[in-house]
């Protein structure tokens, strides 16, 4: 691209730039993601710290490996491999076997990413590329959550315990009132995090926090999560009004399940979302749509990563059907 | 028995579809000349453009509907003219193969680099700016525009300098369009002698730039005495309709910018 | 007069380091006549303007050098009395190849006698005004160099109703237009209502970002007594808010149609350096041939506003201000934004050149070629709303259909999305091969669509 | 109401290119242009919805009373033949552009695997004629719908930079995989 060698360069215009580079993006994104982070080594002790060195150290090795193989330059320098690994671990249960983690990493960067040609080219989000991996071939190990440490009602003996939306599930099908559910799972609980679930997405304030800086330095725009989280939100608010008996109050929808991680996180990853506006807004949109069909009659208790991948697979379409109206165009159609 | 009642219903119902399509072909049938088909199988098929249409089937309707010539088609040359024309029954006058070659010679170690160049790998691109910082101001850009843009691959970039494969090109012209400088030119097949510059910079700014351009010496021209080579404006050009073929100016030339060029036929005049 | 806020804020926009802290506050200074001046005859957009003079002649101070050639072009004229050296093709400030007439200065600098100004320009047909301006070769200022005289006189049918006068200078590091505004507003007054009364247009609105608090303050003083609806309107700094369509949207709310030209909404912009080139010639009679740039950039030693004739070379210009300190990473003529990277110091200056910005090797952006991670940064910024990375995706697969549909051609190539641009995609460099390549298809099509009519 | 769950099982819970992979040829095939793959779907549909009406009615009232059900297979290839050649001309006639952008891909709706499939499942699964036409619909929506959305992302996978081996048609299959991957989170949402 460029030989610097003689006295100066001759290049095309602009001739200054921002100083913003896709490392300096990641790193903020590192910074962003590590309150989640903290919170979940604080509810859920070792596992954290174990499954997260798991997935950082073998999604950056995979990555490695396969450009050296690829006989590509060795892009782990822009630290997209090290981002897509703790977005895995923390969508992970925290009793999650290693090697199973270190599977997933391997899906989500050869497969999802690399085999597409690296960062830019690929589809679907890597990271929940991994999940779904995992949550498809390994059903159980999946579904068996921690108990928290500082757990509201930590029950007598057992080691494990169902999340609030899990519990949801089979309670409803067995006919029982949301008013007896909700004193296992107070509202507080679901805020501050003591509650199982995923490694990273239990604790909604850490999961704001990283939100706030995401935002303050421009990373992500406001337009998908918040179209995300209101849409779950309407959705539920339908729902309530049509049968309050058989369905849980909005915000337990809001709060519980992974809508705050995917929503700030997974579904604002630059390259798989769309780019405009409007089409931010519509993506959004459809991820919240989706995730309460399936909370709702969906076989999965939480359906926020398969919401976004499908509306991953309806992005290039949403960026080919939403663009904005270009300077100068609306008068012509006028006057033409 | 049921071998009966087999043959009835497969029978039945082919002959009841068979009805329905014969009635439909009726209200929808659609004409076409044959004869576009033919033609457009003699084409190479390569859809390069240079016959003015917009590939090998429109030129194809073109000739058989509205009587283009039969001799458009560069690429495939005399014998695809000589076909066609056959075919349609029209003559077609003889014309030698033209094959494409660079004007320029000033490789990275022959040009000078005023300053380094960042941006878009493109000759067009590079143009924008004034060049990719190469000292020369009319020399080759090296980044390989024409390369891409060549169907067949017949042009390499060695050592900063494009160069052209007689025998591979197939004369569609595509480079001639795509060089931003207008180093490239079509020439008869069989000339071999080329005068590998086009600065029309005085000799001491040639010299400066550049250590094989053509410096205006007019020794060449003396040579052949204006038969062939022309001085036009400080640079030394030569005049393909008339046969070149006095080898001494190759040595006479301070700048050996002069050089012999087998065509694809070996050493004929 | 009245000042107000301006109502309306373009789309997109980006906010850059403006660093024109350097040399906002000081004076304007006069450049003595240099050695030798290389004046170009292809400085204004049109076609090049004809030599009336050859090697050897000597040529006094404001004497033409070249005439116009054609209805868009300009005239040429001597900045400065001297004998002319050569008359050849050269590089020029633009990048490309033209003939520059080099003229060896003989220090008399005396100026040719123009004849006296007979009437009050009140008085005289606007013909005779906008002949006067052709005679004296004046040309847009602020970048594109569009010949004024074209632009004066409108097409039958189409009236200009707002005059706009852009004294945004957006682009950073440039105080040009800013010093202009503080030192000569009376001039531009002048000029403004020359141009007003050329045109018969009832509204002038005078634009300046409120980063230059001294240019408004001087304007508002030279135009307080200037009667009609003349507004002074102070708009939002940000760039590129000096864009004709962007500056014509923040004074009226009016967007000029795709593929159009300002006067179809009734609006006319001019630069303030125009305005006061224009009362020159009017007033003086006097042909443009010096102007007002910023030299400015960490390699220069002390940068300055310089009043320099146009021709002076690059080398000349550094030499004035004090000469480089350390290494040059990158020699632009203009802004950071809009400016053409030079290759060589031995180019003369233009009329159009508003700047010399020399940036230290550290300052320099290196281009790469990394893909686009699709973070809609250069959406935001764009002023035009266009999708500069899908855009730049398909010119770098040479998708050029796709690249039409994508409204290639609304693109004015101010930068804002390279600026942007995490993965320093070159983005500005692909639109403008784009942009050349989709006019070229287009060109095709209409001949083929041509013969095949004459065809069937 | 009945209707609508056939409809919604159709396209989204066992979708028939994506989680019962039939008519992957076509999938692959049109897919690489958005105007094309729309014509390809509108096709589907109207030979999908049509057949499986005929093939249910030839089913109920000929092989079913002559016991000759084994005869099921050449009969329905038959009659969804005719409707391919019906649309082949409908379409040369209408929109030549259209016809030759789909090329092959027309006839070889005959022996595409989900055209076939819909019209032998509506047998197995016993539905009424009201029920087989939605049926098919509902399948044919299911297969424009996945086909239109494989086009977006093969716009975008033109652009992208994979290994040399895994140009073209690989990486389109590693794509579909992800998309069916993706799909499987509609898994059970209706109790079929």
């Amino acid at each position: 691209m460029s030989d610097t060698t003689s006295e100066w360069i001759v290049s095309p215009s602009p001739h200054a730039h921002s100083g913003d580079t896709v490392p300096k993006i990641m790193g903020t994104v590192i910074v962003a993601l590590l309150p989640a982070l903290v919170a979940g080594v604080v509810f859920f002790g070792w596992n954290a710290v174990r499954l997260t060195a798991i997935c950082v150290v073998s999604c950056v090795a995979s990555e490695y490996v396969v450009r050296r193989i690829m006989r590509r330059d060795p892009g782990i320098n822009d630290l997209s491999a090290v981002v897509t690994g703790i977005l895995l671990a923390l969508n992970l249960p925290p009793t999650l076997p290693g090697w199973m983690a270190v599977v997933g990493s391997l899906c989500a960067i050869v497969i999802a990413k690399q085999l597409y040609g690296g960062i830019g080219y690929n589809l679907f989000n890597p990271a929940l590329v991994g999940r779904c991996v995992l949550l498809v071939s390994f059903p159980v190990a999946m579904t068996t959550w921690a108990v928290p440490n500082f757990a509201h009602i930590p029950p007598v003996d057992a080691t494990t315990m169902a999340t609030p939306l899990g519990a949801w599930k089979t309670a409803w099908s067995a006919g029982q009132a949301p008013s007896a559910f909700q004193d296992t799972f107070p509202l507080r609980a679901l805020l501050i995090g003591n509650r199982p679930g995923c490694l990273g997405e239990t604790s909604t304030i850490a999961l704001l926090l990283g939100g706030i800086v995401l935002l303050w330095r421009r990373c992500i725009t406001w337009h998908i999560p918040v179209a995300f989280i209101g849409s779950v939100a309407v959705f539920a608010a339908i729902l309530q009004q049509t049968d309050p008996a058989r369905n849980l109050p909005v915000s337990y929808h809001v709060f519980s399940g992974g809508i705050f991680l995917g929503a700030l996180f997974m579904a604002t990853d630059m390259v798989t979302t769309p780019v405009t506006s409007r089409g931010m807004l519509l993506f959004g949109a459809g991820c919240g749509v989706i995730t309460m069909i399936i909370r709702k009659w969906g076989g999965y208790p939480e359906g926020v990563s398969f919401s976004i991948l499908i509306m991953n697979a309806l992005t290039p379409l949403i960026n080919r059907f939403t663009r904005p109206h270009v300077f100068g165009h609306a008068v012509k159609e006028k006057t033409a | 028995m049921d071998l009966l009642i087999q043959t009835l219903i497969i029978g039945g119902t082919g002959l009841a579809c068979a009805a329905i399509l014969a009635v439909a072909a009726r209200f929808l049938a659609v004409h076409e000349d044959p004869r576009v088909e033919t033609v457009s199988a003699m084409l190479p098929g390569i859809n390069c453009g240079t016959c003015g249409f917009a590939g090998c089937a429109e030129y194809a309707k073109d000739v058989v509907l509205h009587g283009a010539a039969a001799d458009l088609c560069k690429p495939g040359g005399s014998e695809t003219a000589a076909r066609i024309a056959a075919f349609m029954g029209v003559e077609v006058s003889e014309s030698e193969r033209q094959v494409a070659i660079v004007l320029c010679k000033g490789d990275n170690t022959a040009a000078k680099r005023t300053v380094g160049y960042n941006g878009l790998l493109d000759c067009g691109a590079a143009q924008q700016v004034g060049g990719n910082g190469k000292a020369c101001r009319y020399g080759c850009l090296g980044l390989a525009s024409c390369a891409r843009a060549c169907p067949v691959g017949a042009i390499e970039i060695r050592d900063g300098l494009a160069t052209i494969h007689p025998g591979l090109c197939i004369s569609c012209g595509k480079c001639v369009v795509t060089c931003p400088r207008r180093l490239i030119r079509m020439v008869p097949e069989s000339r071999s002698l080329h005068v590998l510059c086009s600065s029309l910079d005085r000799g001491p700014e040639v010299r400066k730039v550049c250590s094989v351009g053509c410096i205006a010496c007019t020794l060449c021209a003396k040579a052949v005495n204006g038969q062939g080579i022309a001085m036009r404006n400080n640079l030394a050009v030569v005049d393909y309709t008339v046969p070149l073929t006095e080898e001494s100016i190759i040595a006479k030339c301070p700048q050996h910018t002069i050089e012999k060029r087998p065509g694809t036929k070996g050493e004929a005049a | 007069m009245k000042t107000l806020r301006a109502l309306f804020n373009p789309r997109g926009g980006i906010h850059p380091a403006y660093h024109k802290e350097a040399t906002d506050s000081t004076r304007v200074e006069v450049m003595p006549v240099p050695k030798t001046l290389y004046v170009a005859l292809n400085q204004h957009l049109g076609a090049p303007s004809r030599p009336v003079v050859k090697k050897g002649d000597t040529v006094l101070r404001g004497q033409p050098l070249a005439e116009s050639a054609g209805y868009v072009s300009s005239w040429v004229h001597a900045p400065t009395s001297g004998i002319i050296k050569a008359v050849e093709s050269r590089l020029t400030a633009g990048g490309q190849l033209a003939t520059v007439v080099e003229i060896e200065a003989n220090g008399a600098d005396q100026a040719i006698e123009s004849p006296a100004p007979a009437t009050d320009w009140r008085v005289m047909q606007t013909r005779e005004l906008v002949d006067l301006i052709l005679q004296a070769g004046v040309i847009g200022m602020g970048g594109a160099g569009f010949p004024t005289q074209v632009k004066l006189l409108p097409p039958p049918g189409k009236t200009i109703e707002t005059l706009v006068i852009n004294g945004a200078e957006c682009e950073p590091y440039l105080t040009a237009d800013h010093r202009l505004m503080v030192e000569e507003s009376a001039r531009i007054s002048q000029g403004i209502q020359i141009v007003q009364r050329i045109l018969g247009a009832t509204k002038v609105r005078v634009a300046i970002e409120d980063n230059k608090p001294e240019a408004i303050a001087a304007m508002e003083s030279a135009l307080k007594m200037a009667e009609g609806d003349i507004q002074l309107v102070v708009v939002k700094t940000k760039y590129p808010q000096g864009a004709e369509k962007q500056l014509i949207y923040s004074c009226t709310r009016r967007e000029v149609p795709s593929g159009g030209l300002p006067m179809d909404v009734g609006a006319l912009v001019e630069n303030v350096g125009t305005a006061a080139a224009i009362s020159d010639a009017v007033f003086l009679r006097r042909p443009l041939t010096e102007r007002v740039l910023t030299v400015t950039g960490d390699a220069v030693a002390n940068p300055k506003n310089v009043l320099a004739r146009v021709g002076t070379s690059f080398r000349d210009l550094i030499g004035f201000c004090g000469g480089l300190r350390g290494p040059v990473g990158k020699v632009i003529c203009g802004g950071p934004m809009m400016g053409v990277a030079q290759s060589s110091l031995d180019v003369g200056m233009n009329k159009t050149t508003s700047g010399l910005l020399l940036l230290s090797r550290s300052q320099v952006h290196q281009y790469t070629s990394t893909p686009c991670i699709g973070c809609g940064r250069c959406v935001q910024a764009c002023p035009s709303s266009l999708l500069p990375c899908f855009l730049s995706e398909n010119l770098e697969a040479e998708n050029f259909e796709e690249a039409e549909r994508l409204n290639v051609l609304d693109c004015i190539e101010c930068g804002a999305c390279a600026f942007e641009c995490p993965a320093h995609r070159p983005l500005v460099q692909h639109m403008r091969q784009g942009k050349a390549k989709v006019i070229q298809l287009r060109r095709q099509r209409e001949t083929k669509a041509s013969r095949k009519e004459k065809a069937t | 109401m009945e209707y609508i769950l056939l409809i919604i099982s159709a396209v989204l819970v066992n979708n028939f290119v994506l989680t019962q992979f039939l008519g992957i040829c076509p999938f692959l095939g049109v897919s690489k242009d958005l105007a094309t793959a729309g014509g390809m779907g509108a096709a589907v549909i109207f030979v999908m919805t049509l057949a499986s009406a005929v093939t249910w009615s030839l089913q109920a009232f000929v092989l079913a009373p002559l016991q000759a059900e084994y005869l099921q297979t050449i009969a329905f290839i038959l009659v969804i033949a005719t409707f391919v050649q019906f649309v082949e001309l409908v379409l040369k006639k209408t929109s030549p552009g259209l016809h030759k952008a789909l090329g092959i891909y027309l006839p070889l709706i005959t022996t595409n695997c989900a055209v076939l499939g819909v019209a032998v499942l509506n047998i197995k699964k016993a539905h009424t004629c009201l029920q087989s036409m939605t049926f098919g619909f509902g399948a044919a929506l299911g297969f424009a719908l996945a086909l239109i959305l494989f086009t977006g992302l093969r716009e975008k996978i033109a652009r992208s930079n994979p290994p040399r081996c895994f140009r073209g048609t690989a990486i389109a299959l590693v794509t579909a995989g992800l998309l069916s991957l993706a799909f499987m989170g509609f898994a059970g949402l209706v109790k079929m």
